[in-house]
């Protein structure tokens, strides 16, 4: 803690950032992103197993760009997203700067080759529950799936939380928003709910950083992260990438290896 | 009651499987006229969602089909669709869907046979299953 | 709404008999928006189409379904009615009511009710429509030919005369290529060089030709008729226009003591050279890495000797700028050195050389003038082996593929050293004898036949030397196996052709795909051999895999031959079925948000990227544009675009969605 | 039991004629197809609708004709959206749903006896036909009466065949003008932003009420040359084009302040928008 | 209005009538982590320990996708139906907190001011409102701030307030809540002696919401807005939680042949939510959409309907997942 305190305090007296884009102690014992400014605000920052909000997705906030270069508190999964996003020339080095979190200790890192290094030799695999999850669901058979992701996907009132919580959400004009065609019903009802989350999804599929910040988000406990970490976990099993990994890196969707896989090609 | 007649549709790109309908048709090989094919340029070009709206549209089965590999008129336009296919596949899987009911296919235009033995096997299979109720009410109770 | 024409046609009984047409027609009468619905014998008749022709006149039509054959059949023809009627050709399509219905289903009212959602589907497709038009290119009429081996020779005379400029790029300091290292070739004998001059000469002497040797690609842009290309013409330390290719300075040149590459090593060149007597253009160069005045700062003999002052030992690189309009590349080929073989001895036996060392022992102006002589002592060496196969055919060494010409010229070279050493003896090694070309199979014969090669079914596994010896022990597998045993003389491998080193580089720069050999790939391998994936880039000769002469010269001329018919146009006229990204009202601009990722899944490297600039000339974003004279309309990226950006004209997401939309309504 | 009557649920209005204005701009001459609905029906200048694709949704415009001329409503659009889209591909004999009138008036009763200066850019125009054909038929009610109208350029402008009408009316001082650039070779009228025009106009603002409808950038810049000139503002009157689901005050879209768009306006004076907060 | 008493099990009586007559109630229930409301299918599902529902129960009365008429063509003629409002069931909210039920009359505002929205009045009048009053609240809790109370008893029929144990007051509170106490006298015990106030969460006043209001009033332009905003991802979350959002929008859904109009919830923290066709968008940027939230609830709506656009329920701080919360943002507000 201040370890990191102390980093961000650093960057901002030395002028390496403009504002630290960060954690701290929010209400009724949730988490708060926090913008912080100045060295004395620096001590607000904080770090726990309750920082699961995704703070990659403020980089393309017009009011936060206006405060000028960032440096972003970042565990695992904000720093693939920040390369994920750089991959997609959403970010362009020197755009920030990332105060990396890993057992404890705070790394600063301001070239993208720093955070490849970093992030290749961070493990990557899921969290216990989500990845226990998952497992439960494929266990199940497809009508029960069915059942589940029917009784799960229903309720959503299409808040958009997830979209917005999302760091590789940051389309100008999302699928949802195209009227023509209408693509997805515009109404929280169950076929709109139904193809909106699939295609949320597919969209993130080679994308997903697995940060799980969708289904933190989701207001109604909608479990929609294990969707998107069920398409990015099986693109790595069958082609090998994992998305924010490395900012020069083939998209997993828009390439192919000749002798992928086709097993369910007749 | 009579039986069960499932409706199909097939996504299918114009310079194989297009072509390989049409030996089929010169061929004059009968198949079970349960299809409606779609014609696209490439597998490339079929949008997954155009998938899920066939569905809640009442599509019992769909198939989807195109150039063999390393024959796409466009070279790779299969390619990129056949990872796009296992992603949404497994994706589909995952949620539920039963996805026996979509059938991906190479027919490459000299394969006028294999087109009626797929439309035809695909709709025996279809009929099997039976009308894909589940996606159906799901989205007749949008309707309510 | 839209009032569209659905025109049904019985196709005489071909459709008539199985569906129900009027009852198709009278169907389609019902659907919104369509305000006329005929059926008729034949639609594709005179009558026929003046039925269209009439209905698009009298209803005001602003579209057209055809429910007939198959669109692959009469599209074009449909189109044309359409487009004589004065309405866009665009808006017209066909229900495929013969090879997808009526033909390969039972008479039924099923069927017609196939029939029916088929044009239904169409109708809501043509609804959505847009007048489209042929997307016109402007064609510069200027071909880049990369590589001045016979390939890119042959291209580029036929180019030239068919009266369009080359632009001839050659990274060595003289055209000829391989080709000019040849002894002579099969299965005719002749000779290599004899048969090679003259069209170098011509390629000099071409006003349409403009030569660059000693030069590489830098760069190159742009897009099919309209391509802008960098070459760097490296320094050759002198200046061309005075040098008389006198030779003087050759023969004064302290340094002699340089392998030349010409000759594979087995002879020596100074250090300002002319590669090979009969080089195009005849004029030396200085190679700056052994010239003693570059390395060790002192000498200039060149410079005192050479009467008309022409060198330049200060000259730098040069980049030259041409606008062509298309690029042939010929960049050939290279084989496999010796070293390659740790089971021949990693290359450090002398007197085992590969097929091109050969060439030039055999070469009567080569380093022995051509007489047999074995690099390690200038002996006539009595029992020569030949090894076909070396590297290639060989998954353990990663060349799975066949090299192709080393049957032949392993063959060859067998014949003429028995030619030369009539006592000698010659084996051959061989995995299977691939001799499929006029005169070919009769060739290898004759060697067998009447010169007496030992043919041996079977590979070396080793080559050791003893006592001066070369021991070569392998198989004949015609023999059960049985281990053969031959002390030689002399050893010649048929080492893999590849691609040359670089080759990978080279297609980056002109965005042709590239296997995995790093061979360059052609667009279709058997319908569009000599093109590429990118429009305007073409192949010929060995870079696309190892070739002969008769068939790079063969591919060169059918380049030429699409470049020329390329460049018979003064435009280019393309289908407009391409890939289009929106552009919205500011300040969005687009909806494309720059990721970019759809650049990849590309085919044809359309997708550029454009900078969008606000009023104050500012650039506000980057966002993803289609190249319409690269795109071939594929959809790909289409499909690919998560927030439906791109749109692919003639199957848009509105038409292909209100067609399933329709299709189960 | 209360009896309740459906809000959302629109007229059923024929298009009887369609008229190109400019390139991706029609006016709809409208009918209803309901007798009784259209005796009930009465609107006055000002005021809009919300027009109607069935499958493809709503779309707000004004209704560009004058209640004087009750037999029809007109309205012009311009392709912009899914709906305006589906509008244009709309033929005569189609229907078309339409709810309205909606929204406030302008006070053509209280304006009686002064003069009228109408100003408008682009597409801007049909929301003031409507106001002029109102005025034109109240024409000895007014004094002078002023039209300045500019477009991009001559092809954008829209009501070709009425601005000509209007130019031939001794009663009618029409001043057309178009952005620099934007002119033909046989171009008679002003070439200008409208801005600069009417500062070199200079009309006077004695007794005048100044009518604003135009793009943002426009009124920005217009208002304070009509401040210049010295109108008044709550001389100045504009209509606002907020984003309109209900039209009725309810779907909380055209909210500006403690106003909607829909029930308070369109119509404002320019006394009130300084009084707004700038969310339109 | 008069005052009973009725026991727990009553209750569920209660309730089991009213679902035999086919009344559909929406009472909160567990589902998962989280208590929300939903239609009552099994008593055993009724929760009443929570201290609120993670939704409002404003979809009873306005729902997330409510049809407003169906439309088909033949050629060049449409056809109309009308949304039939006939057969719209008698419904029960059970289970509300008194700030829900307070909620209902600035919804009702909007709906029903000037121009009546017929669905929403057909369905408030066929709701019955049943609420517990609060025994307990959490910190997000602030409804004594805005003017509501943990025993407040608008816009209830009845409210039921637990005193000890099992045994609640219930206090009829309209004709509606009469007719409750008519379908089953024999539930109902006399009134007790107790009063409620001494079992009634205790909310902490955390601000004056007039001296909200009046600095609202000239706060357009504050910085406050820029710097607050900053967290903000821009979702409907708070929106859609709310009991007194109504923001709507209206879609066609079917082909242009044949389908239905439909509302739907909207939010004005969505970017596109006052987009323009023209692409200009009066709220471009995020703190302005929060800017409007604020303003529109506080300021706004009690000048245009006198009625507050905010009831307290802690809903909105306790979706957000940036943790924007509320009563923190308007004392900071105030405070600055």
């Amino acid at each position: 803690m201040e370890a990191l305190q102390k980093s961000a305090r650093e960057a901002l007296e030395n002028h390496k950032a403009k504002v630290i884009i960060g954690y701290s102690e929010g209400s009724g014992g949730r988490m708060r992103p926090i913008f912080v400014q100045s060295p004395a605000e620096a001590e607000k920052l904080t770090w726990n197993d309750r920082c699961t909000q995704n703070l990659a997705v403020y980089i393309a906030k017009p009011e936060v760009q206006k405060l000028g270069k960032p440096a972003l508190v970042a565990p695992l999964p904000v720093l693939r997203a920040v390369l994920q996003l750089a991959s997609e020339n959403q970010i362009k080095e020197g755009d920030l700067l990332v105060l990396a979190l890993s057992d404890g200790r705070v790394t600063e890192l301001s070239q993208f080759s720093e955070m490849e290094e970093f992030v290749a030799k961070t493990p990557t695999h899921l969290a216990s529950k989500d990845q226990e999850a998952i497992e439960r669901l494929e266990k199940m058979t497809p009508q029960e799936r069915w059942q589940y992701w029917q009784s799960e996907l229903t309720r959503c009132f299409k808040c958009y939380a997830c979209r917005a919580a999302c760091p590789m959400c940051y389309c100008s004009r999302c699928t949802v928003e195209c009227n023509q065609p209408q693509w997805i019903p515009v109404p929280a009802h169950p076929l709109g709910n139904w193809e909106w989350h699939l295609m949320r999804a597919m969209h993130l599929a080679g994308r997903c950083v697995s940060c799980g910040a969708c289904g933190d988000a989701c207001p109604l406990d909608i479990p929609i992260h294990l969707l998107t970490m069920k398409v990015e976990a099986d693109i790595h099993r069958e082609f090998g990438s994992q998305a924010g990994m490395k900012v020069q890196s083939e998209h997993a969707l828009s390439s192919f290896k000749v002798q992928d896989k086709e097993n369910f090609i007749i | 009651m009579s039986e069960f007649e499932p409706k199909i549709v097939a996504f299918v790109c114009n310079w194989c499987t297009y072509a390989g309908a049409d030996l089929t048709g010169t061929s004059r090989i009968k198949y079970a006229p349960n299809v409606r094919i779609v014609r696209f340029p490439c597998t490339g070009r079929i949008d997954f969602m155009l998938l899920l709206k066939a569905f809640s549209q009442g599509a019992d089965g769909i198939i989807v089909s195109g150039c063999h590999p390393n024959d796409c008129h466009y070279t790779s336009g299969n390619f990129h669709a056949r990872r796009r296919w296992m992603a949404f596949r497994n994706l589909a899987e995952f949620m539920g869907i039963e996805v026996e009911r979509i059938q991906f296919s190479w027919v490459s235009a000299a394969e006028g046979a294999k087109w009626a033995d797929l439309v035809n096997s695909t709709v025996n299979r279809v009929r099997e299953l039976g009308p894909y109720d589940a996606y159906r009410q799901m989205a007749a109770s949008s309707w309510q | 709404m839209a009032r569209i024409g659905v025109f049904v046609c019985h196709c005489g009984e071909n459709i008539g008999a199985t569906v129900d047409c009027a009852r198709v027609a009278e169907a389609c009468r019902k659907i919104p928006g369509v305000a006329h619905s005929v059926d008729y014998k034949y639609m594709c008749s005179d009558p026929g189409q003046t039925l269209i022709r009439e209905a698009i006149a009298q209803n005001k039509l602003t579209g057209v379904v055809v429910a007939a054959c198959s669109p692959r059949m009469h599209e074009p023809t449909f189109r044309r009615v359409c487009s004589e009627s004065g309405l866009n050709p665009y808006l017209c399509e066909m229900a495929n009511l013969r090879e997808h219905c009526s033909w390969v289903h039972e008479k039924s009212d099923v069927t017609t009710d196939k029939a029916i959602d088929l044009v239904a589907m169409l109708v809501e497709k043509v609804k959505r429509n847009k007048p489209l038009h042929p997307i016109k290119v402007p064609v510069t009429k200027t071909a880049l030919v990369l590589g001045g081996g016979i390939s890119g020779i042959q291209a580029a005379l036929d180019i030239a005369n068919a009266g369009h400029k080359v632009i001839l790029v050659e990274r060595d300091p003289s055209i000829g290529g391989h080709m000019s290292q040849l002894s002579e070739t099969f299965p005719t004998l002749d000779c290599s060089q004899c048969i090679l001059t003259p069209r170098m000469v011509e390629v000099a002497q071409h006003p349409n030709i403009t030569l660059y040797t000693y030069s590489e690609l830098e760069s190159l842009d742009g897009f099919i008729g309209n391509f802008k290309t960098r070459i760097r013409k490296k320094a050759r330390s002198l200046d061309e226009k005075l040098c008389t290719g006198c030779g003087l300075c050759t023969t004064k040149c302290p340094n002699k003591k340089i392998p030349s590459e010409f000759n594979t090593g087995l002879g020596m060149r100074t250090a300002i050279y002319v590669p090979f007597p009969q080089a195009v253009p005849n004029k030396p160069v200085i190679d700056r890495e052994h010239c003693t005045y570059y390395t060790k700062g002192r000498c200039r003999v060149c410079e005192k000797v050479c009467p008309t002052q022409a060198i330049r030992f200060d000259q730098e690189d040069q980049i030259v700028e041409h606008e062509v309009g298309a690029v042939v590349v010929a960049t050939g080929f290279t084989v496999k050195e010796t070293d390659f073989f740790p089971e021949y001895g990693y290359g450090k036996y002398k007197d085992v050389i590969n097929g091109l060392q050969f060439e030039r022992i055999l070469s009567a102006s080569g380093p022995t003038l051509g007489e047999v002589k074995r690099p390690s002592d200038g002996r006539v060496p009595e029992t020569v082996v030949f090894i076909a196969c070396a590297g290639s055919r060989d998954p353990a060494k990663g060349i799975e593929y066949c090299s192709k010409i080393c049957c032949m010229y392993t063959a060859k070279h067998a014949m003429l050293y028995k030619h030369k050493v009539h006592h000698g003896q010659a084996y051959v090694f061989y995995m299977d004898i691939r001799a499929a070309g006029k005169m070919y199979d009769e060739f290898t014969r004759r060697a067998i036949e009447e010169d007496h090669v030992q043919y041996i079914r079977g590979r070396v596994s080793r080559i050791y030397e003893r006592n001066g010896k070369l021991i070569v022990q392998g198989a004949d597998t015609l023999l059960n196996a049985m281990p053969v045993e031959i002390e030689a003389d002399l050893v010649v491998l048929a080492t893999a052709g590849v691609a040359n080193e670089g080759a990978e580089a080279l297609a980056q720069k002109l965005h042709v795909s590239y296997d995995s050999h790093k061979f360059f790939v052609e667009a279709h391998p058997k319908l569009r051999p000599v093109e590429t994936n990118t429009a305007g880039v073409f192949l010929a000769g060995a870079c696309q895999s190892p070739k002969d002469i008769p068939e790079s010269v063969g591919q060169a001329s059918g380049t030429a031959a699409k470049v020329a018919a390329l460049f018979s146009m003064d435009e280019l006229t393309r289908e407009p079925v391409v890939a289009v990204v929106n552009r919205t009202a500011p300040p969005l601009y687009s909806t494309c948000v720059g990721c970019f990722l759809c650049q990849s899944a590309c085919p044809y490297q359309a997708i550029e990227r454009e900078e969008i600039k606000n009023r104050n000339g500012q650039v506000v974003k980057t966002i993803a544009k289609v190249n319409p004279g690269l795109c071939q309309g594929c959809g790909t990226c289409v499909a690919f675009c998560r927030s439906k950006s791109i749109d692919l004209q003639g199957y848009t997401h509105e038409q292909v969605y209100a067609e399933v939309m329709e299709l189960l309504s | 039991m209360t009896s309740f009557s459906n809000l959302y649920k629109p007229y059923l209005l024929r298009i009887e004629r369609i008229t190109e204005e400019a390139p991706g701009v029609r006016t709809f001459r409208l009918a209803f197809t309901d007798q009784q609905e259209k005796e009930r029906f009465h609107f006055k200048a000002g005021q809009f609708g919300e027009y109607s694709v069935f499958g493809e949704g709503e779309c707000t415009f004004c209704i560009a004709s004058s209640p004087t001329r009750s037999d029809y409503i007109e309205c012009t659009f311009r392709q912009m959206g899914r709906v305006t889209s589906a509008l244009m591909n709309l033929e005569e004999g189609d229907t078309i749903g339409f709810r309205g009138p909606y929204g406030n008036v302008f006070p053509l009763e209280a304006w009686q006896g002064k003069s009228l200066l109408f100003i408008a850019g682009g597409i801007a125009l049909p929301p003031m036909r409507c106001v002029i054909w109102n005025a034109l038929d109240w024409r000895d009610r007014f004094k002078n009466i002023t039209i300045l109208y500019g477009a991009r350029t001559v092809s954008d402008l829209v009501y070709k065949h009425e601005l000509q009408e209007w130019q031939t009316r001794p009663d009618v001082n029409v001043v057309t003008t178009v952005d620099p650039g934007g002119e033909t070779p046989d171009w008679k009228g002003k070439v200008g932003f409208v801005p600069t025009v009417l500062e070199k106009m200079a009309p006077s603002a004695d007794n005048t009420i100044a009518i604003v409808c135009g793009p943002p950038v426009m009124i920005k810049f217009t208002f304070p040359v009509l401040t210049q000139l010295g109108f008044e503002p709550d001389k100045i009157y504009t209509t606002l084009e907020n984003r309109m689901k209900c039209g009725v005050g309810k779907c909380g879209r055209c909210n500006v302040g403690k106003l909607y768009v829909c029930k308070d306006g369109p119509v404002f004076t320019y006394a009130q928008l300084k009084e707004m907060p700038a969310e339109y | 209005m008069q005052k009973r008493s009725i026991r727990r099990a009553q209750i569920n009586v209660l309730l089991e009538k009213l679902l035999s007559l086919h009344q559909v109630i929406y009472a909160p229930q567990k589902l998962g982590n989280q208590v929300d409301f939903a239609p009552l299918r099994d008593l055993q599902d009724l929760t009443l320990d929570h201290i609120q529902t993670v939704r409002s129960a404003k979809a009873a009365l306005f729902p997330p996708v409510e049809e407003l008429l169906r439309y088909q063509r033949a050629g060049v003629e449409t056809e109309l139906q009308d949304r039939d409002l006939t057969n719209l069931a008698e419904q029960v909210l059970f289970g509300t907190r008194p700030c829900d039920a307070a909620a209902i009359a600035p919804l009702s505002a909007v709906f029903t001011t000037d121009d009546q929205d017929a669905i929403f009045a057909r369905r408030l009048e066929r709701t019955t409102v049943i609420s517990v009053s609060c025994e307990r609240s959490d910190g997000d809790c602030f409804c004594t701030s805005v003017g509501v109370g943990p025993g407040d008893s608008r816009g209830s029929d009845l409210l039921l307030t637990r005193l000890q144990d099992d045994e609640y007051l219930a206090e009829i509170l309209t004709a509606k809540g009469e007719a409750l106490l008519q379908l089953a006298p024999e539930l109902f015990g006399p009134e007790p002696a107790e009063s409620k106030e001494a079992h009634l969460a205790k909310v902490q006043k955390r601000f004056d919401w007039e001296a909200l209001h009046d600095k609202l009033a000239g706060a357009f332009d504050h910085p406050f807005w820029l710097r607050t905003a900053l967290a903000c991802l821009g979702c409907g979350a708070c929106a859609y939680v709310c009991p007194v959002c109504s923001c709507f929008d209206i879609q066609d859904e079917g082909s242009q042949k044949k389908g239905r109009r439909l509302r739907s919830w909207d939010s004005c923290g969505l970017a596109l939510f006052t987009l323009h066709a023209s692409g200009h968008n009066p709220r471009s940027i995020q703190s302005q959409r929060w800017r409007q939230r604020m303003m529109h609830k506080f300021s706004y709506m009690p000048d245009q309907l006198q009625q507050l656009g905010c009831v307290g329920c802690g809903r909105c701080s306790r979706a957000c997942p940036a943790d924007m919360n509320l009563i923190e943002q308007v004392e900071n507000f105030l405070f600055a």
